[in-house]
């Protein structure tokens, strides 16, 4: 492998808050690994985890608590050592109730207890999803003193300030960065893995990312070799880069799943009739939906129909028999559920996004040939959010990645009232809420993958949602480039990406 | 005369100044849609929404906020981005010195382009080479700019290699580099549109018997051109050019997010979509300011160019 | 013309009539509190024509003869002073009255390019008189434009056309009839044939005395042709800088000029006859500008006979003799025996 | 006519014809004459009877699409056809020309100085300081006070007199030997109009300058000029001494101006006004261009357009019946 | 010429039935991305629309925009122009302030901002286009009107008795609103162009209306692989631009009023 040189890769958006509990954006999420390394590691497929920072972890018989073993010697990128403490402050952190969106996938441990380099976390109750939760970004190892030695009075505001300038653990640390438009990491020399040629990790000296809004813009850099890579590459230019003999075009297995979430309540916000709380109606919307020929149009072939509610990437998928397309079918349903003559209803796009607005193009057409009218109302993304956590919408189009290595995420997100509404679905089933509380602390994986089948069966057959397509993650690369991962996650793994010169 | 001049142009710059930050606090305020769930993704539960609105201010009145902001302002502080979590100011004094060297660059190939033509045009009125120069630009203002930028993108840039596909660069020179097909789209537009009215004045002072009464002096054409007809006609167009400046800056929006530029007019669309009330405020003064400043400086040169103007 | 003869009340009488305009001025001159520039076209003017007359009113550009017209006709506001109009206070009309004023009293414009509606034919320019005055039942109008038309001497097909098919003589008479379908007692004429060309300026005056003789009009007759002046009026009313500097007889005015500058302009007029060129030049400097009317007489910077009284005291307008009235000190009873001007008889 | 020693420009079957979006123009119509040395030759005509143009063209300052024929022979030299480059050797050395409008024909964004140094530059080879000693001269020399002063001043700060003046020292810079004047005093108001026309008598007795002077005021006509040309539709239609035109005019449109003017002694008479307008220069008939107009028009005026032709006393008169006109009333003031 | 080329652009408005071979919407799955053929004339787009059809149906939604993003601006604008032209003192002072204030906001930035207060599409991009668009057709308007309000056949029109209201709308406006119309074409290019930026941004018009500027955006993915996407539209885009400008010096030539 070569080693050394920097590595140039062009991202649609630049991070926000590259703090690993307070963040919220996947923006951040997707390369806050390569700062701030975890006590375990999401595998390359992302079905199961590896060690990390520690070396190795036991769960106790019973699974009420759960011992990590530290690799000796580790260093943040400062120097300064990485102790338990270092582990227990972090994950004591990460885990307050109020501390950002992710606390709750740490919230089955009661206690911590860091001695040596070993640490133990004392459980409430059994939590098969621990390990992957350890996994994932929000239970990364940050250094307790500098954070403390951080400007400012409040916790938030340390947080403000250590995240402007981040010291972690992980294979590269932040350099320089000038917000929105580019951000430059450089190797952590005291990086604990070592590469196939037996030196530590990373084979890069820097990687700097620039920020290419624009999806033609970045592929012309690309090909104009200003650019190593590029992410999120359109499905439609997919084959004409492919065609290119200096490029590399990847399309990482990914856990994303392309939905279009439907409004389950009995009325609307606006007091009407919902026609889509008719289990029915969105059946037939399913059938009316032509999955083969939308990831045709939308994704030029590259996508998968959905065989449930996650992707078969997540861990405990279970494929389902799913709503083939089937017009008469659709309208048959439609008009046992009062709806013969059609009706319309309207879809919450976000203005902007070339690839949804194909998707919902195309609906729109397959849909009105069963008789649903679909209206797509374009709005910005602060509107849009803001209309659907009020429930103020019909429709609207979402796609989902996991951000953790176990499936509790997206069920509790997709499935549970309790958590968001089902999405702001407003899709409440009592039978899923209880197999799901089941899972959540059951240690025997059969039964658990058991319960998410049973799980998935449900959801699948009450149609909340319209269950569309599954789509990898487009990377290009230049032909110099390699060792570059994007795990179903989403995570950017640069930790092993090495540049030919 | 010329001191008092200025003076007077820029105490009337202050009311609309305070007229935009009014409209401008209020505008963004309407916008529906609040900044909390703009920041916060998909995921958030109520609580947290809850949380960031009331780390953003957002809970005050209104009349309570625009106090808060106008005491901020007057102590130069013009607050921090919600979105990037970065003091507004510090985005701007970053970025704002690029839109403007693409605003500038952007002006001087106008008229570099413009001016010449202009005159050619004039010059060859309702032959070819008129009807040539004044298609190619029709063409040009008929065409969206985006298209515009995207194709000489593919062409000049990735094409042909001759230059890079946007960024900015890190010297002078590179940004003469860098900048110089972003700068090209939009100065074509700019001149498409000064030469259509160059032309014009121009024809129109040909006809002027003072230039009559210049070729009647014996001067040399070149003279009578530059010296006569070229410097009155150039009046009327610098109005135009002065006025257009803020259209240019407008267009930056497009342009910059095409060519990869990360200047205001990208940083303004961002933050209007992510509703970064901040940032807004911040940008609209800047643009409020810089605009009255261009208007200044068209009114000073004008005065300079017509010497009617200071002595009315 | 005796002495005894008192003159009947006339029909138009201006008095003290002052008009300015204000000049622009920024925001940050009146913060300095700089005195306000205003120009002074009109200052304490006194006029007075009969029933029946035409009154000439000559005198350089710019000497305020248009500002005075289009005050009587209410175009301006005046500042300060009064017109009576047949025993009637003109400067107050306001709405029907001022339009019952606008019925007798009329306006003719100078320029025959600008003064016509180029987006309306003539027939449809006087119609619109005709119907906004409720002047003839809609049946009638035709006939009345036919009429008005042959009164001016145009053939009836000129309705049908634009201003731009018209010569300039044509349309001038074309501005005669609109100003006449009101059927006017008075006619104010601000340099009616200056744009015209010599051959048809006759075809016009000739007009206009041929309606004054038709339809007993008065006529307040601007114009700056000494030559045209002298032939149509009356009375002549000679202004400068804003006032009316001397009023005479035409007989009086031309044959034995009072006021200085009357006789300088005299003295330039060119005749008509080949070589007879006064070897000294009738006047020499500038006129001065309105902005910055000089002190006393505002003559005084161009006038040979200037003396320090000029300076410091303003001449009103006195009668030196029956029906001629003149504004300067050298007519003064105490000032007369030392300093006739050469000039006057 | 033919060209005498003291002829300093000779004018011979000049045309010019200008194309118009509706029909071309034919403005000037074969014109011929001469100018002396140190005489001043008026050019009379209403507005539209191509005064104008033919000064122009005496320039050859008229610009495609105009089209313009003849000769114009200035010193032994014909300037038709001359290359831009010799012309300008001419134009404002040999022969000034100032315009009609005083307000028009200075450039408002050049100060009053830069636009007199330009002529000086270009024809004297003078800058600088010299350039600056001289302009100032000129301004003195046309009577505008503080000069060198005023030098710095822009035209519009100048009044409409001062203009004019202005104008003049311009045109006069480089001492040009023949001076073509377009109505310079049509603008002006009496008093003004009387200086400037002195200052143009004076100067051509002091620089021994000819001097055209295009009016349309016969009374500047019979106060300023040598000899007379009048000027009908495009073409010339009588010259002759100035005396001899006022006494007797030859020519029946001559005639119709002399009578169109007011009488001393007719105080509110009808005035004999010309009936009808001039002609339109697109479609000019196959006859004398004033028949339509004109109370003596027989059958001889038809058929063909009478020619300038030569009678007595050094006139020439394009009238048929040049030898029946009456004599003018009395005209005086 | 300008009148030539305006011919195919109303028949495509009035009867885009009668020319497109297809329908503007329909996909047709076994022909996307296709090139220019017979059957197709412009190539079909990524759902295997033909793109002709969508150009020609397009152009009734172009026609609206360039005329709904300038009808208003024009009306008002012009009414406003006149009015405070015409009258002058404080309104005039204080409508000249507002458009100062509107005028110092870059006119695109400002469009964005209203349309993302009001919600992307047409209707709203109307709004907003009207809220800032208006000025320029007032100062037009105004400034001419302040001119024509010292000619002498306005003069006269008051001499002769004619009420204030009169003088402005039969006299007055007539002669000012030339340089208004004119602009008003260059002003409907500007518009369809806006549409087509706000459209690039996605806050224009919505799918699957086939609007130029829209298509032209959609078609920028595709640009290498496929032109004729954004190709053609913008071939329309541009004739409809020449067109309506040269119908602007058309109409000046003609609405001049000959002296
Ligand atoms: N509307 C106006 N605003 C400002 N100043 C004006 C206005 N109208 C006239 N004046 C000024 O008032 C003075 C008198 O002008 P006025 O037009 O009455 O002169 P005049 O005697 O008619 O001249 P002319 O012979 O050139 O027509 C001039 O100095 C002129 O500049
Ligand atoms: N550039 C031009 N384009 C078209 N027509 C022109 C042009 N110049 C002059 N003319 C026309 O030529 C004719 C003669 O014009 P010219 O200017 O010589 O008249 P003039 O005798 O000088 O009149 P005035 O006394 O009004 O100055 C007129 O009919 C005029 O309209
Ligand atoms: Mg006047
Ligand atoms: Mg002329």
């Amino acid at each position: 492998v070569t080693r050394g040189g920097e590595l140039v890769y062009g991202r649609y958006a630049d991070s926000l808050f590259l703090d690993p509990v307070l963040n919220d954006a996947n923006l951040d999420i997707w390369i806050l690994t390569n700062l701030y390394d975890t006590l375990l590691q999401p595998t390359a497929d992302g079905k199961g985890v590896q060690p990390g920072l520690a070396s190795a972890y036991t769960v106790a018989p019973g699974g009420r608590s759960m011992r990590l073993t530290l690799r000796p010697g580790l260093r943040f990128a400062d120097g300064s050592a990485l102790t338990a403490q270092d582990v227990k402050w972090s994950l004591d952190r990460a885990r307050k109730p109020d501390n950002g969106a992710w606390s709750g996938s740490l919230a089955s441990i009661s206690t911590i207890v860091a001695s040596g380099n070993t640490v133990t976390l004392n459980l409430k109750q059994p939590d098969p999803t621990l390990p992957a939760a350890l996994a994932t970004f929000n239970a990364a190892i940050m250094p307790q003193k500098l954070f403390n030695a951080a400007r400012g009075t409040t916790e938030a505001a340390k947080a403000k300030a250590f995240a402007e300038k981040p010291i972690g653990s992980g294979p590269f640390v932040l350099s320089s960065w000038k917000k929105g438009s580019s951000m430059v990491l450089k190797r952590n020399p005291y990086y604990w893995k070592k590469g196939s040629d037996g030196k530590a990790l990373p084979y890069l000296n820097s990687i700097r990312f620039e920020i290419i809004p624009d999806d033609n813009t970045r592929i012309l850099k690309l090909q104009a070799g200003e650019l190593h890579g590029a992410e999120f590459i359109p499905f439609s230019r997919v084959a004409e880069l492919k065609a290119n003999p200096n490029l590399n075009v990847q399309l990482f297995p990914s856990t994303k799943v392309n939905t279009v979430l439907m409004n389950n309540r009995p009325k609307l916000k606006d007091g009407t009739v919902n026609p889509l709380s008719d289990v029915r109606v969105r059946q037939a919307i399913n059938h009316a939906t032509n999955k083969e020929a939308l990831i045709q149009l939308v994704t030029f072939g590259n996508g998968k129909p959905m065989r449930s509610f996650m992707s078969a990437t997540t861990p405990l998928f279970a494929p389902q028999t799913m709503y083939a397309y089937n017009l008469a079918k659709a309208k048959q349903l439609l008009t046992a559920a009062g709806y013969a003559n059609g009706f319309e209803v309207t879809v919450l796009a976000l203005s902007g996004s070339a690839d949804e607005l194909a998707q919902l193009t195309a609906l729109q057409q397959m849909w009105a040939a069963a008789g649903v009218r679909l209206k797509i109302e374009q709005l910005d993304s602060a509107t849009r959010t803001a209309r659907y956590r009020a429930g103020d919408f019909q429709m609207r189009a979402a796609a989902w990645t996991n951000d953790i290595n176990d499936p509790s995420q997206i069920t509790s997100y997709f499935a549970i009232y309790d958590n968001i509404q089902s999405l702001y679905t407003g899709y409440k089933s009592p039978e899923i809420d209880r197999l799901f509380a089941q899972s959540q602390q059951e240690t025997n994986p059969a039964r658990r993958a058991s319960q998410y089948n049973q799980i998935q069966g449900i959801y699948i057959k009450a149609a909340p949602i319209v269950f569309l397509y599954e789509t990898p993650y487009p990377v290009a690369l230049s032909k110099k480039v390699s060792g570059f991962v994007q795990i179903p996650l989403g995570n950017n793994i640069f930790a092993a990406t090495s540049l030919e010169k | 005369m010329r001191a008092t001049y200025v003076l007077k142009r820029l105490l009337q710059i202050i009311p609309t100044f305070i007229a935009v930050l009014i409209l401008v606090f209020l505008l963004v305020r309407l916008l529906p849609g609040d900044p909390a769930s703009a920041i916060l993704g998909d995921r958030a539960t109520p609580e947290i929404v809850e949380r960031t609105r009331r780390e953003l201010g957002l809970d005050k009145p209104l009349p309570v906020q625009f106090g808060i902001f106008v005491q901020h302002l007057l102590r130069g502080d013009l607050g921090e981005s919600s979105s990037l979590k970065v003091p507004v100011l510090r985005l701007i004094v970053e970025r704002l010195p690029i839109t403007l060297f693409l605003s500038v660059y952007a002006a001087i190939i106008a008229v570099l382009l413009a001016v010449p033509l202009a005159v050619l045009a004039a010059v060859r009125r309702n032959t070819w080479v008129d009807s040539l120069i004044r298609g190619v630009f029709q063409v040009a203002l008929s065409l969206p700019v985006f298209y515009v930028a995207l194709q000489l993108l593919t062409l000049l840039g990735a094409k042909l290699g001759w230059f890079p596909i946007g960024g900015y660069g890190e010297t002078f020179r590179d940004h003469l580099y860098h900048l110089f097909l972003p700068a090209l789209t939009l100065g074509f537009n700019l001149a498409a549109i000064l030469v259509r009215t160059l032309r014009n004045s121009i024809l129109e002072v040909l006809t002027a018997e003072y230039v009559e009464f210049a070729r009647s002096k014996g001067l040399q054409s070149r003279v009578v051109m530059l010296r006569h007809v070229l410097r009155n006609a150039l009046i009327s167009t610098v109005t135009l050019l002065g006025l257009n400046i803020g259209a240019l800056i407008g267009g930056a929006v497009i342009t910059e997010s095409v060519f990869a530029i990360p200047g205001v007019g990208r940083l303004m669309i961002d933050a209007i979509f992510g509703r970064d009330y901040p940032v807004i405020q911040g940008l609209t003064l800047v643009f409020a300011v810089l605009v009255s400043l261009v208007f200044l400086m068209t009114d000073l040169i004008h005065a300079r160019l017509d010497p009617r103007v200071q002595h009315a | 013309m005796t002495g005894e003869q008192h003159p009947p009340e006339p029909l138009l009488n201006v008095q003290n009539l002052t008009k300015t305009f204000p000049v622009r001025q920024g925001l940050l001159e009146r913060w300095q509190g700089k005195p306000a520039k205003v120009v002074r076209a009109l200052t304490d003017v006194n006029l007075s024509v009969q029933r029946g007359e035409t009154l000439g009113l000559v005198g350089e550009s710019g000497c305020g003869k248009s500002t005075l017209a289009r005050c009587l006709v209410r175009l301006h506001q005046a500042d300060t002073g009064s017109v009576r109009y047949d025993g009637q206070e003109v400067l107050v009309l306001q709405g029907d009255a001022l339009r019952q004023y606008h019925r007798r009293v009329q306006m003719i414009f100078q320029d025959p390019f600008s003064s016509l509606n180029p987006r309306m034919t003539v027939g449809q320019t006087l119609q619109e008189v005709l119907t906004v005055h409720r002047l003839r039942p809609k049946a009638q109008q035709n006939e009345r434009i036919d009429e008005l038309l042959s009164l001016v001497g145009l053939p009836a097909e000129a309705a049908g056309r634009l201003p731009h098919e018209f010569s300039g003589g044509q349309r001038q008479r074309i501005g005669i009839a609109r100003a006449l379908a009101l059927e006017p007692e008075c006619i104010v004429a601000d340099e009616l044939v200056s744009a015209l060309d010599v051959s048809v300026q006759a075809q016009v005056v000739n007009l206009l005395l041929e309606l004054q003789e038709k339809l007993h009009l008065t006529v307040l007759f601007v114009a700056h042709d000494l030559r045209l002046v002298r032939h149509l009026s009356h009375r002549v009313a000679v202004m400068y800088l804003g006032r009316v500097v001397e009023v005479a007889t035409t007989q009086d005015l031309f044959e034995q000029p009072a006021h200085p500058y009357t006789q300088a302009l005299l003295a330039a007029a060119p005749l008509l006859e080949p070589g007879h060129r006064s070897e000294v030049s009738a006047l020499t400097g500038e006129l001065p500008s309105p902005l910055n009317v000089p002190s006393g007489c505002p003559f005084r910077t161009r006038c040979p006979h200037a003396f320090d009284r000029c300076v410091t005291e303003r001449p009103e307008l006195a009668e030196i003799r029956p029906l001629q009235q003149v504004a300067c000190h050298l007519y003064d009873p105490v000032d007369r025996e030392a300093r006739q001007p050469a000039g006057a008889s | 006519m033919t060209e005498s020693a003291s002829t300093i420009l000779s004018v011979q079957n000049l045309n010019v014809h200008i194309p118009t979006p509706r029909g071309e123009l034919h403005a000037v119509r074969g014109v011929d004459f001469d100018l002396q040395r140190g005489e001043v030759l008026g050019l009379v005509g209403e507005s539209g009877s191509g005064k104008s143009v033919t000064l122009r063209a005496l320039l050859q300052l008229h610009r495609k699409p105009i089209r313009v024929t003849g000769a114009v022979h200035y010193d032994g030299q014909n300037l038709m056809g001359l290359s831009e480059g010799r012309l300008r050797a001419v134009r404002g050395a040999q022969i000034g020309m100032i315009f009609q409008e005083p307000m028009t024909a200075l450039n408002p964004v050049l100060t009053i100085g830069e636009q007199i140094r330009e002529n000086l530059q270009e024809h004297r080879a003078l800058r600088g300081r010299p350039a600056e000693d001289r302009a100032a001269e000129l301004l003195d020399l046309v009577g505008i006070p503080s000069a060198r002063t005023r030098l710095k001043d822009y035209p519009h700060q100048f009044s409409g007199g001062m203009r004019q003046r202005a104008m003049i020292a311009i045109a006069l810079a480089s001492e040009p030997r023949v001076l073509l004047a377009d109505e310079p005093t049509t603008a002006l108001d009496v008093t003004i109009q009387d200086q400037i026309l002195r200052l143009i008598l004076r100067l051509r007795e002091q620089l021994g300058m000819s001097v055209i002077l295009v009016t349309h005021d016969l009374g500047v006509v019979a106060q300023t000029c040598d000899r007379v040309a009048v000027m009908y539709a495009g073409r010339l239609v009588e010259t002759a001494g100035v005396t001899d035109l006022f006494r007797q005019p030859r020519h029946a449109y001559t005639l119709g101006l002399m009578r169109s003017l007011p009488d001393i002694g007719a105080h509110r008479r009808p005035l004999q006004p010309i009936p009808g307008s001039p002609p339109d220069l697109r479609d000019i008939p196959q006859a004398c261009a004033f028949s339509p107009r004109c109370s003596f028009s027989s059958q001889a005026c038809f058929g063909a357009e009478p020619p300038l032709i030569p009678i007595r006393d050094g006139r020439a008169s394009a009238c048929v019946h040049h030898a029946e006109l009456p004599g003018v009333v009395e005209v005086t003031s | 010429m300008g009148v030539l080329l305006l011919l195919p652009i109303l028949a495509a408005t009035f009867a885009p039935g009668l020319i497109a071979p297809y329908s503007p919407t329909d996909f047709d799955y076994s022909a996307i991305l296709k090139g220019p053929s017979a059957s197709h004339p412009f190539g079909t787009d990524n759902f295997g629309r033909d793109v002709f059809s969508r150009v020609v149906y397009g152009t009734r939604i172009d026609m609206q925009i360039a005329l709904l993003t300038t009808l208003f601006p024009f009306v008002f604008g012009t009414l406003l122009g006149a009015f405070t032209g015409f009258v002058g003192r404080w309104p005039d002072t204080l409508v000249g302030r507002v458009a100062d204030l509107v005028v110092v906001f870059p006119f695109l930035v400002l469009v964005i901002a209203i349309v993302a207060v009001l919600g992307p599409g047409l209707t709203n991009m109307y709004i907003a286009v009207s809220a800032v668009g208006w000025v320029a057709y007032w100062r037009l308007v105004r400034g001419e009107v302040l001119a024509q309000k010292e000619t002498e056949y306005a003069q006269a029109a008051r001499v002769l008795g004619f009420s204030p209201t009169r003088v402005l709308l039969r006299h007055i406006l007539p002669n000012a609103v030339t340089p208004a119309i004119v602009y008003l074409m260059t002003d409907m290019s500007l518009g369809i162009l806006l549409g087509a930026s706000l459209g690039y941004l996605g806050l224009g018009a919505q799918p699957p209306t086939p609007e130029w500027g829209v298509m032209v955006a959609d078609g920028k993915n595709f640009m290498v692989t496929a032109w004729w996407i954004s190709g053609f539209p913008g071939l329309a885009l541009t004739l409809a631009g020449v067109t309506f400008s040269l119908i602007g010096d058309g109409l000046a030539d003609a609405l001049r009023p000959r002296s």
